[in-house]
């Protein structure tokens, strides 16, 4: 997924010129997942470079290029450190275009990994998702393949309203499938993996339907497409699993369709649960599809707690809860 | 020579129940500074930043090397400026009128700092981006904005550009470099960084201009803002207002121990000047010179303009429950109207009869437009707006749950 | 409410020498609301001062204190003013005791000033709080009665963990029931506004129900309390109207008890829509009151866009908005 | 003199494919600054602000007043400093071998910068409490905080003190005055300031002790910090590591134009000096000084101690690819273990072979206690503690809705 967002980043950068790539160590080092290597080479100093430690710094500068007419794609090294950008995210870039009437827009994305599986503890492991798709005036996207990623971050560019683009680290180089004493499975070995040359755009707003089924919808994104993938496989339950990717506008239709066909659902996301993307889900879902409903809408989730380091895999939904949720949700 | 440590909290020089009391604050006389080359660097800048650039003495008269430096700005020109701080405050009184008429929810005026804004837009060019706070007016009037717009915003009727979206002097408008306003302070001076970075990779020779309160310099954005130009080194100016409040609060909670903000603006390695900002010539001046700085590609300069809120904060606001009620006329930097207005009578240019005449010349003429405006409507007699409007331009396009919204709100 | 706020920050100011109240204006002024007024001359500087206008620092220093073992009750003048110490809160005052396995704690307390209704626009009208209930480690509380106000913040000063406080300004000088042009009413002729002398408190995390009924459970906070009553009664439907007042942790049990009995749930609250608390409540409601349910959960909510200046009575969820939705719920 | 804005970006002296070159690093000379005051003002700090503290001279000699004001710490005393940054070097050394061997995921080594944690901490008094990054280890050390729990930390097993929340590294010792270390950078800077405020405010004599990187000086808190110590006056030391690095990205990037970080504090109105942060005495000196000064009242003083990061940034990074791989031998203020070694020896304190022996003393205690403790669990080898202590602490008392959710994890 790492060469699909380079790569992605690489055809912007080549196609418009006003395009820039900044953040911290993503200039001349390429960051720290290398998802910007060799860029400022090609392009220069002026289209990519480093920026001092200060995330609200980084937006806050993103923000003025984009209403002046630039498209900044800006590096968050990791979603855990975006909170000092909250401010300029969600009361500037979500805001200017609305509250200027459309005198001035803000054309950006701020890229960030996010989630965990990598043994960062409670600071490199958040997933932050909800905490922006309640902030109206930005987009939340979160690819699953290298080919959604590089399609999305394209769309994301061309957006002309601010994307916030979130990376789940843990399959970076890899699809997982919830076991992390088994052996990691590289993109080159999964269809997801292979990723076009040159120009593709996925619109953002689409769900994909990762999985056909008629007994209940799962509906996940990132790493927990895969490790839902594991869960249904275990179970054989004929499971429908939705890949959102867009968190924010959410695919409603797609999701409705899916439930009245199946009657059941079940939300499975890493983030802390109260108030995370599943109440959303769950909200809508009730609302649009209630009288087709079999059972009670469940939801698997991190825990309400800080991502711990040693208990990581205590606190990530494994594929073992989800199967239990499944049939909880099958049985009712 | 304390012995155990106790906090301290910095206190303004009087209160309501006091006398005002200026006598910590030093003037230094008018004129004594150079104008500084045009690249000076931030080592250099030392003098400028703990010292503060005055042109028009006591007397009235224009003096030293900075009087020099605009020695060609005409007495057409200097009597724009007056007119220009003129109707900045016969609009603020006019709207704030309005607004104890219940005609608007909200206003806020700038008088005492109307030289800075009018001083400043003057030196700026077409395509140059203010990023503003709330009480940067004085730029739109001196960019020549249309006053029923001004008005019209602050009515939130159908003149009003923004269709009621802001709160009132909110305003917005990119043909008149007046950058979108937010109610969070400080965030748009970390933006006028960026903007700025964009106009030197397009090479367009624009530049921006950051403005900020002495009390919101206490506000990430206005450290980041710094950083990056210090950083970068891309053409803004970096504007701070120093009126010595911030609602209710001194100046002494937002600067501590420093020096002057120019002085803090210097330990980031950026140039920075301190200026009487009650002074229109002094004002014109230093604009002068540091537009022509960063349009030469000299990198970023701060400017401290010392200057003080003569009105309330805002309509909400009472200042004589924080502060003694006459210590406006205390201020030792007087009133930038009548200063300017002396030194052209001074110097000929002007007198006291075309001065009144002057004022009730434009107070009639906005007397009259403010009717019109309020003909659009106004607080209490609104002309609606569609409710519909609240969801155009959330996004460029409008994704399908916002139009599930306005169909549930019946548009 | 604004008396009752004060008199509990007097109480414990006057209680425990550790409390100390600051923020931005709130010493010598008594802040913009008044809601300090007075106490800096009572208590002297040192308890409660004037601080910088930077949020962040605001809570930045009272992570320091409170880890210390102080107090700290700071103000941040309108909740719109937050995102600046977003990261301060949620990642430091939030996870102190965690990470430090309880070696440090982190008892402080932030009110502020939320929702509309006083034309103060996008960024003096906002309702953050599922920003905030999101995060494991805060407590989240909105008071909609002076009483309330008083016993909760009592209660949040007292508590041993951090306190979001959120103050519905709306009604901070009487109760509100949605008719903006109608006379306003003071707290002096409402039961509610009675409030006792000295020192009591009201535990977080139970909510209360304000009017008892059998057709439909309207969970509501703040204003919106007022807003669902008025509603109520032009319709005359025999709604139980429960006010949550503890938004995190929530009082599920009393919540379950109530929509088990009615068979059919409302939520109204101010704030955007899209993850808005309204989603969580949902989500809580029909996964452990499903088979009770006999229509789906509704929201009345803000819309998806900033709070606009001069339609601020289009945005905010009117009694006509209210009474709409309770009919639909009672129809389906 | 340029003639259209172009932005500037910030390079290190010399990249992977140059040699090391730290010409333009002024190196002054040893103790040719004064001792001042305990109640230095900020303005009179400028000299210490842009020079730089120094006590052993190339000779290895003690030299100049700041030599003298120390000239009471003996043999014994400064022999302790040398164990405690030996101790350190080889706990760095050890843990990241056992990172390479995956019994723990991660580690980060100070070396380089053992002198600076070592030398100050041996100044403060019990009470005290550092606000430390992941990088100060060695203030542990100093502090004589029980390596067994310093190593079960790192391996997050049954001696980890904190039950392998938090990532290896981040330490908190309550008693050891090491207060909780936050991944996220910056915030601990203005924490400090308000734990430094309730020590002023209980007048219970101790102080505190902020820790920040160079880099880490751009984030807002640090802003924050200098900001509410200048206001307020709190008995806090702001210390700066300039180690030249942030990960990849070269210290000009954080620091600008300015001339030092201790410049940039002393724009608050803090003042502020810059140490030889690889010169044990010069640490020992001026955190002595500093200590006294802020217990005394004397209110905040920030501290740039200028070093060099010698390792990668963690064993996450390889520095191999963006700065040239001997770099850390061309740096011009040496090893700071070698130069305290070296001054001992010069002054008949110590000798070669005691040093090489100590050594292998220090390396053999370590390793016999690294088996020790690598028996109470490593990361290949867990002693698995409950799953449920995820849910320990996330509050006081746990509220219903996490009960619950124990409960569905099965505890
Ligand atoms: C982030 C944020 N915090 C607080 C406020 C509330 N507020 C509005 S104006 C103001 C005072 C600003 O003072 P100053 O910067 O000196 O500007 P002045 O009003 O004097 O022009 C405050 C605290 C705000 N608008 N935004
Ligand atoms: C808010 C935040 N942003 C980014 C990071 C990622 N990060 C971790 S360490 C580091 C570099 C810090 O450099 P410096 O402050 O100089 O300290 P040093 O590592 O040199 O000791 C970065 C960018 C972080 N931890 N927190
Ligand atoms: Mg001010
Ligand atoms: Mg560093």
């Amino acid at each position: 997924m790492i060469e699909a967002l380079r790569d992605a980043m690489d055809v912007m950068l080549d196609r418009d010129p006003k395009v820039l790539i900044f953040g911290e160590d993503v200039g001349y080092f390429g960051g720290v997942f290398r998802c910007t290597a060799g860029l400022q080479k090609k392009y220069g100093e002026e289209r990519v470079f480093d920026t001092p430690i200060n995330e609200s710094a980084i937006v806050g500068m993103a923000v003025g290029m984009a209403a002046q007419g630039m498209r900044p794609c800006v590096e968050v090294q990791f979603a855990d450190y975006v909170f000092p950008a909250y401010d300029q995210i969600t009361q500037e870039a979500a805001r200017i275009r609305h509250r200027s009437n459309q005198m001035f827009s803000c054309p950006l994305v701020v890229r960030m990994p996010t989630g965990g599986g990598i043994f960062g503890g409670q600071t490199h492991s958040q997933s932050p998702e909800s905490l922006f798709t309640h902030v109206a005036g930005l987009k939340v996207v979160l690819p699953s393949t290298p080919y959604d990623a590089k399609g999305l971050l394209i769309a994301a560019i061309e957006d002309p309203d601010p994307v916030i683009f979130l990376e789940p680290k843990r399959i970076y180089n890899g699809p997982f499938y919830g076991n992390h004493t088994g052996k990691s499975v590289t993109w080159a070995s999964h269809p997801g993996g292979e990723v076009p040359e040159g120009h593709y755009s996925i619109p953002i707003g689409k769900a994909d339907i990762r999985r056909e089924g008629t007994a209940v919808t799962v509906l996940a994104y990132g790493t927990m497409v895969y490790v839902a993938d594991a869960a249904v496989e275990q179970t054989g339950i004929d499971a429908e699993i939705i890949d959102l990717r867009s968190l924010l506008p959410l695919d409603v239709d797609t999701i409705r369709a899916s439930v009245e066909k199946t009657g059941r659902c079940l939300v499975v996301h890493e983030a802390t649960r109260t108030s995370g993307l599943g109440a959303e889900l769950i909200a809508e879902v009730q609302e649009s599809c209630f009288w087709h409903l079999h059972a009670p809408i469940l939801r698997v989730t991190g825990w309400d707690a800080p991502y711990p380091h040693a208990a990581e895999w205590d606190y990530f939904p494994s594929p073992a809860r989800i199967t239990r949720a499944l049939h909880q949700v099958m049985e009712a | 020579m304390t012995e155990t440590p106790k906090l301290t909290f910095p206190h303004p020089p009087a209160r309501p129940d006091q006398s005002p009391d200026f006598s910590a604050i030093e003037v230094p006389e008018a004129g004594i500074l150079d104008v500084p080359p045009l690249d000076l660097t931030s080592i250099d800048a030392r003098p400028y930043a703990n010292g503060m650039v005055r042109v028009l003495n006591d007397a009235g008269e224009a003096v030293g090397p900075w009087a020099d430096y605009i020695a060609d700005i005409d007495a057409e020109a200097l009597l724009q400026g007056l007119r220009d701080m003129m109707t900045m405050r016969v609009i603020d009184q006019r709207l704030l009128n309005a607004q104890r008429q219940g005609k608007t929810s909200f206003y806020l005026q700038c008088t005492g700092e109307e030289a800075i804004g009018c001083g400043f837009q003057r030196q700026l060019s077409k395509g140059d981006m203010n990023f503003p706070t709330y009480r940067q007016q004085s730029l739109l009037i001196a960019a020549g904005y249309p006053l029923e717009v001004l008005m019209g915003q602050v009515y939130s009727n159908q003149l009003d550009p923004l269709e009621g979206r802001q709160l009132p002097v909110l305003h917005s408008s990119r043909d008149y470099g007046y950058f979108s306003i937010s109610g969070n302070l400080g965030t748009q001076y970390i933006q006028a960084v960026g903007w700025a970075m964009a106009n030197a990779l397009s090479g367009d020779g624009t530049i921006a201009a950051a403005w900020i309160g002495d009390g919101a310099t206490a506000s990430n954005d206005f450290h980041s803002a710094l950083l990056c130009a210090s950083v970068y080194q891309p053409p803004v100016i970096l504007n701070i207002v120093n009126n010595q409040w911030a609602i209710s609060t001194y100046t002494g909670v937002a600067s501590g121990m420093a020096r002057t903000y120019a002085a803090r603006a210097r330990g980031y390695g950026v140039p920075a000047l301190r200026v009487d900002g009650n002074d229109y010539l002094a004002v014109a001046a230093v604009s002068r010179w540091a537009v022509a700085r960063t349009r030469a590609g000299h990198g970023p300069v701060a400017i401290e303009w010392f200057t003080y809120r003569v009105a309330a904060h805002s309509t909400s606001d009472d200042p004589s429950a924080y502060r003694p009620k006459d210590e406006a006329l205390a201020w030792p930097l007087g009133d930038p109207i009548t200063r300017l207005k002396d030194h052209l009578v001074l110097t000929g240019q002007w007198s006291e009869e075309r001065h009144t005449q002057a004022e009730a010349q434009i107070r009639d003429e906005i007397i009259a437009l403010q009717r019109k405006v309020e003909a659009e409507g106004t607080f209490v007699n609104p002309k609606p707006i569609s409710p519909a409007t609240i969801f155009k331009g959330v996004y460029a396009e409008m994704p399908p749950h916002l139009r599930r919204q306005r169909q549930e709100m019946g548009y």
